[in-house]
């Protein structure tokens, strides 16, 4: 239980709760303030994850912007609190509850079995979850391939490389090669810990204006076409103050 | 100028032109000097680039005398592969020459013709797609360009009869006309398959590389794909069984007739058979039939010819009979003399239809000839113009027809694959050949006048007379480039052809092939001199002799009674069938499965609807299913 | 784990001291800018209690905590305690990442001035001080009085307005600089005023400092200008324009939660204030100090003995302490001018009309940021490569 | 604490996905039972934000900084379609004086 771990914990507690809030507060403006506090502790939790730039641009684009357009709309409407129950007992609503939790319950599945089954990925050997501390400790089969995972030692990490062909160090390095070019990694990344570079503005930024640079101006053209749009939707006859 | 860039300009000026007229038909409509001009200038401009080209050819040396020019590939399917090529050779360049010559002329003459109809810029845009096809037609380096062509050809010929389509009768002449090319055109693809499948290419090129050594029996490939090939000659080119459209296609414009059915499209099945010479030679069997089919249709078409009154049915038989002739002439395996033939034919016969025209159009669109008679004086253009036309036809020494026409008649006589009684069918059907174009002449031009006194006979206007006058000076000389070596003097369409046919060599010394001559002079000469007789002297005499033979006379009158023979036995069958099959098949089996399928559909789609109700946040759980469905499949793996 | 202990305790420390610091600032800047508008009307201003009147501030804190808290009736209670803490909060978290002065070194432990160094630290401060248009409009909704929400609203459109504009000129600085990293940019404008072009170091006035105000002298304008209208100062005061909504957002709020929006204000002012020192005038570099910070600790090497005898420190240690002071000092002086340049401007100019505001905003400030923008990346690019 | 429960609190990418998911779902839920059209745009947003969570750990993880970049998009265009969601939003309510998602039935065809 390290500083990290305290730190996701609390993170997700506080994210999933107020998510909670913002789907189950029947008062519009409670919702919108609880999503702009789930997803500045998202940021907060990009932090963590070395992903500064994007962390900064999650709090001003998303808690600074998009929820601020939101709480204005709601607060210019005057939504006072609905009078509707949010659950109240239908066979639909069961079935829509059921829905979600079933799919709550897949995700997670899909998400632990899942990652372990992607083959020959490096990532799970370089997690910095393998410790030492977990690394002594025996093993229940409640999930094996994680458990698996969690015994390879550094070395042995290697391993699934190694079988795809011959001599281990060589071929890591022809493939971490190929992973810094293709990705604009540095080597520390490889390292659990030391992500210092990795994730800093300048990687960030030469991949997003090389790799996908297409991508980045269909978006900015995307966003210019929803501006326009959003304005001839909102504005009524006579201008936009008028409210027809 | 680069050949593929003339090339270019030979087939796209005439397409340009069908475009521009096409386009502006509403604005052109209104002048057809405009329409007209533009026409003409496109079919001129082809003509020019077709001089050029073949003096092109002139220039190379006789063994590699051939432009082949690939634009692109057109289409490749398996081992199917198709280019977008041309190819100019002798016999294209003929081809192209005629087509586009007496193209430009009947153009030219269709101005002053036109001048009285209400669409000239439709009539000339079809002419100029025509035009455009029919060099497509003998400019394709394979058989599916050439089939395009030959499919373009029809097409325009269908639109060029049923031109005045607000008469019933001229558009069912169309209709004809395109059905029964349409049997022809089955044929010809079959043959285009079986080439295909048995020599895996279409490109003439390629085939006239491989060596084909003459088949015995009936059902080789070779002569399976010619016989195919020959069925569709005969849809085009109005041979036995299936020559009954063209008569009936003089519905169309008379120039129309000129060009379509007598200069150019009816000789495609010729150029057909010329063009693969190398193959038909190696299929006796195909040999015999074409030329009994060619010598028969002459005869018959001949005979049929002596009694009509239509002026422009009368020259439309005699087309079918010169059409006979030529297949005659190929059919004994002398390709050059019937690709001879049908040059020359074009002449004189585009000339005989024009001046035709130009009967009716002073005539006010008077037709028959037992209503005419001493338009000599009327129009003497017309006159003399036509009487070339009726020296070359009827064979008289040193006009064009006479060269061909022996020639066709000395090979029938002495070659191989020929008998004398080919021989003996040809002299006679020249005889009667003769006989009524003199009758025609007599009853149009001498005699005395029976017109009508209402009618206002006029002599044609410039644009008119200036093609007669250009096609009876060609069908004078026209004939000269291939004379007989009995004359000691050079046979210049031979040396021209020679390494593009291969005749079947003609055995036979030359007091024989004077003895033909003579006898084929004598027998036309006396014909001549005998409807003369008839007709011009003694005019009652031909009454008399119908009241004796009436029965002969109604069945030749009648045409035989072919078309309604095949009405009684292919087309009422044909009809009973196909309202019995709607009757009870289409109704009862069809109708219902489809019924019952679209109310299967109706009902499934009513019940669906249900769902579908406008609740976007059902919508989205039906969504959330779908993903947990697809989850759940990964997750069972 | 000591370690980790000891980092977790002198964080907290350091988020204490700032956050105090900034609110005792506050009452001090609240002296100033009433003597300071008495000034220039020319009358007295506060001047009985205490001495120049400087107990003034302490009587007015007492009466802020000791007024009765009301709530209006229809009021949204939880938003509306909720709004003053969140309007104090974003202008104390930028602060945070502000550096005041050289780290310094302790026991052989290294203290950084500055609660976090964060890489992308001037991205952050705009993150958070997005943040700050919640508190304005969560209390102008909450307190249900239309003259609050409408302050509130047009608060919240002004500052999204003007952050576009502050943003964009900020860029240009960025792109000087080559870094989000506040540090860095100081150490970028130490020395004299230098550039580089094709290669070449050229260096015209060597008695400038190589401030960022003679590189980026349109951003400093344009940022400078933001600054009023972010921290909803005359002449961009109209949240709380007084002759047509009673007190804007805060109209319903008095005691200490009104002191805690007044809080947030100067909050914001200081950390606009500290901005501008920091990217367009050398931060707390010494200006005409030749290298910079390492020329000064040198000089304090030399000259720190009496402090390292008292203190019984090694020499760099006392040294690097003194260099921390004299940065300290520096920073505050120019953090201080800039402060009172805010409240100079307050008492000078009138208040804008509202369309006036947004038409300054979007259609004069957007297009001058966007061309220096453009200006500064060209000048930039041919720098580096010679299209020749 | 026993070694199994510190293992099970010991964060990984898993740990991040498991999170992700549950977000995920929230906001599915919102979207299947609020009736209010603007919660919903909330709940998408707050879908958007899970998957963003997503890509960030990927990257790390697989220390790849594309994740990263996926995230700007994502970004973008949660945004622009808050922007014309909210508008639609605005123009429904002009018609009747609410939002509630049922009134998006009267669009069926």
């Amino acid at each position: 239980m390290t500083v990290e771990d305290l730190l996701f914990h609390s993170f997700a507690v506080m994210a999933v709760l107020s998510a909670l809030f913002v789907v189950f507060n029947r008062n519009p403006v409670y919702s919108a303030l609880f999503l702009a506090l789930c997803m500045s502790v998202l940021g907060a939790m990009f932090f963590t994850l070395n992903a500064y730039f994007v962390a900064v641009a999650q709090i001003t684009v998303y808690a600074g912007a998009v929820m601020v357009l939101f709480v204005m709309v709601v607060m210019l409407f005057d939504l006072k609190r609905e009078a509707e129950e949010i659950l109240k007992f239908s066979p639909v609503t069961l079935a829509k509850v059921l829905a979600a939790a079933l799919l709550c319950g897949f995700l997670v599945g899909t998400g632990w079995l899942g990652v372990t089954a992607v083959k020959g990925n490096l990532a799970l050997h370089l997690a910095p979850s393998a410790t030492a501390a977990d690394l002594e400790k025996p093993i229940d089969g409640k999930i094996p391939r994680m458990e698996e995972k969690k015994e390879t030692s550094p070395d042995e990490a290697r391993e699934p490389l190694a079988k795809v062909s011959g001599n281990p160090d060589e071929d890591l390095t022809a493939a971490e090669e190929a992973r810094l070019v293709e990705n604009a990694t540095v080597p520390e990344s490889r390292v659990g810990g030391g992500l210092e570079e990795f994730g800093s503005t300048v990687t960030l930024s030469r991949v997003l204006f090389s790799k996908f640079v297409f991508a980045f101006e269909a978006v900015s053209a995307l966003l210019l076409v929803a501006i326009v749009g959003a304005v001839a939707l909102a504005r009524s006859k006579g201008g936009t103050h008028h409210v027809s | 100028m680069n050949p593929d860039l003339l090339i270019a300009i030979l087939l796209l000026s005439p397409f340009l032109g069908f475009l521009i007229n096409g386009f502006l038909v509403k604005y052109n409509n209104k002048n057809n000097l405009r329409a007209g001009g533009i026409a003409t200038a496109a079919a001129g401009i082809s003509f020019l680039c077709a001089l050029i080209l073949t003096f092109k050819l002139m220039t190379m040396g006789a063994e590699e005398r051939a432009i082949h020019v690939v634009y692109f590939n057109w289409l490749s399917t398996g081992t199917l592969n198709v280019n977008m090529g041309f190819n100019v050779d002798p016999i294209s360049a003929i081809m192209i020459l005629i087509i586009t010559g007496v193209g430009s002329l009947i153009h030219l003459y269709s101005v002053g013709y036109m001048s009285h109809d209400a669409h000239p810029a439709k009539f000339f845009s079809y002419l100029n797609l025509f035009l455009f096809n029919m060099l497509v037609l003998v400019l394709g380096d394979n058989l599916i360009l050439m089939f395009v062509g030959w499919e373009g050809v029809g097409l325009c010929s269908y639109l060029l009869i049923g031109f005045w389509f607000e008469d019933p009768e001229k558009a069912a002449a169309g209709m004809k006309a395109f059905l029964v090319n349409r049997i022809g055109d089955a044929g010809f693809l079959l043959g285009l398959f079986t080439i295909f499948v048995t020599f895996g290419t279409v490109e003439f090129t390629e085939l006239a590389k491989m060596t084909f050594s003459p088949e015995i029996g009936a059902w080789g490939p070779v002569t399976l794909a010619t016989a195919c090939l020959f069925i569709g000659a005969t849809g085009k080119s109005a041979q036995i069984p299936l020559y009954v459209w063209l008569p009936d296609a003089m519905a169309g414009p008379t120039p129309v007739s000129a060009l379509i059915h007598a200069a150019t499209m009816v000789t495609a099945g010729i150029y057909m058979i010329v063009r693969l010479n190398f193959m038909f030679v190696a299929a006796p069997t195909t040999m015999h039939i074409i030329a009994s089919v060619g010598a028969a249709t002459a005869l018959f078409a001949a005979s049929i010819g002596l009694l009509q009154t239509d002026i422009k049915k009368i020259l439309a038989y005699s087309t079918v009979s010169q059409l006979g002739y030529m297949f005659l002439g190929v059919g004994v395996g002398a390709f050059g003399a019937g690709f001879f033939h049908l040059m020359t034919h074009a002449f004189f016969k585009a000339l005989m239809f024009l001046g035709a025209g130009s009967v009716i159009h002073g005539m006010g669109g008077e037709q028959d000839i037992t209503r005419m008679g001493a338009l000599a004086k009327k129009m003497p253009i017309t006159y003399k113009t036509f009487l070339f036309g009726w020296l070359a036809i009827i064979g008289t020494p040193f006009f064009s027809g006479f060269f061909s026409k022996d020639e066709i008649l000395w090979r029938a006589y002495s070659s191989p694959l020929g008998s004398k009684f080919l021989w003996i069918v040809g002299v006679v059907a020249a005889g009667m050949t003769a006989f009524y174009m003199t009758r025609l002449m007599c009853l149009t031009f001498w005699g005395t006048s029976r017109v009508d006194k209402g009618i206002k006979v006029h002599e044609a206007p410039l644009t008119m007379t200036a093609p007669l006058m250009t096609l009876a000076v060609l069908s004078l000389v026209g004939g000269w480039v291939g004379v007989p070596h009995i004359f000691h003097v050079p046979n210049l369409l031979e040396g021209w052809l020679e390494h593009m046919v291969h005749d079947v060599t003609a055995e036979g010394s030359s007091w024989e092939e004077w003895m033909t001559m003579l006898v084929s002079v004598a027998v036309a000469g006396f014909a001549a001199f005998f409807a003369y007789y008839l007709y011009a002297l003694n005019p009652e005499m031909p009454k008399t002799w119908v009241r004796k033979a009436k029965g002969l006379y109604h069945l030749i009158y009648n045409k035989y009674f072919v078309d309604e023979i095949y009405g009684w036995v292919f087309v009422r069958p044909l009809v009973q069938l196909s309202r019995g099959l709607w009757a009870y098949l289409d109704v009862r089996v069809v109708d219902r499965t489809t019924y019952f399928l679209s109310d299967l559909v109706k009902g499934t789609g009513a019940g669906l609807r249900l769902m579908v109700n406008g609740n976007t946040q059902q919508y989205a759980l039906y969504i959330v299913f779908g993903v947990l469905v697809s989850l759940a499949f990964i997750f069972a793996r | 784990m000591g370690d980790g202990l000891l980092e977790f305790i002198v964080n907290t420390v350091k988020i204490a001291l700032i956050f105090f610091a900034v609110v005792s600032t506050v009452p001090l800047l609240v002296w100033v800018e009433r003597r300071g508008s008495a000034f220039m009307q020319n009358r007295l201003g506060p001047n009985r209690v205490g001495p120049l009147g400087l107990l003034q501030l302490a009587a007015d804190a007492v009466k802020f905590i000791f007024k009765e808290p009301f709530v209006p009736e229809a009021a949204d209670k939880a938003l509306y305690f909720m709004a003053p803490a969140l309007c104090l909060l974003p202008a104390m978290l930028t602060f945070a990442a502000i550096p005041l002065s050289t780290p310094f070194t302790v026991g052989g432990h290294t203290f950084k001035m500055q609660v976090t160094d964060i890489n992308v630290g001037i991205v952050y401060i705009f993150a958070v001080a997005s943040l700050g248009v919640y508190g304005i409009l969560v209390a102008g909704w909450s307190s249900s009085n239309k003259y609050s929400l409408l302050g509130a609203l047009r608060a919240s459109s002004q500052m999204i307005s003007y952050e576009v504009a502050m943003g964009l000129s900020i860029i240009g600085v960025i792109l000087k600089y080559k870094t989000f990293d506040l540090t860095k940019m100081i150490g970028a404008q130490t020395g004299p005023f230098n550039f580089t072009w094709q290669g070449h170091n050229f260096e015209p006035l060597s008695w400038l400092p190589n401030w960022g105000i003679f590189f980026q002298p349109v951003a400093f304008i344009l940022f400078f200008t933001a600054g009023f209208a972010e921290t909803n100062r005359l002449p961009f005061d109209l949240p709380e324009g007084e002759a047509e909504l009673v007190a804007g957002y805060h109209t319903e709020y008095g005691g200490f939660k009104f002191n805690m929006f007044f809080m947030g204000e100067y909050g914001h002012m200081m950390t606009s204030a500290a901005l501008i020192t920091i990217l367009f005038f050398g931060g707390y570099a010494l200006p005409w100090a030749g290298g910079g910070p390492v020329q000064v600790q040198e000089f304090w090497l030399s000259h720190s003995t009496w402090l390292s005898q008292t203190l019984s420190l090694s020499a760099s240690e006392a040294a690097s302490v003194l260099t921390m002071v004299t940065h300290l000092a520096c920073f505050s002086a120019k953090m201080g001018f800039f402060l009172f340049v805010y409240i100079w401007v307050r008492w000078t100019l009138p208040r804008f009309r509202y369309d006036q505001l947004m038409d300054l905003g979007w259609k004069t400030m957007l297009p001058w940021s966007l061309a220096n923008l453009g200006a500064t990346t060209a000048l930039m690019f041919f720098a580096r490569y010679n299209p020749l | 604490m026993s070694p199994e429960l510190a293992r099970v609190l010991h964060v990984s990418l898993n740990h991040y996905l498991a999170l992700s998911a549950i977000l995920f779902s929230v906001g599915v839920l919102g979207v299947l039972l609020r009736k209010n059209a603007i919660v919903i745009l909330m709940s998408i947003e707050l879908m958007l934000n899970a998957v963003n969570l997503d890509f960030v750990a990927f990257a790390k993880y697989n220390s790849n900084i594309d994740g990263q970049a996926m995230v700007f998009f994502v970004m973008t265009i949660a945004a622009a379609e808050a922007a014309v969601g909210l508008a639609i939003a605005v123009a429904v309510f002009k018609r009747f004086k609410e939002v509630n998602i049922s009134y998006f039935e009267k669009l069926k065809g």
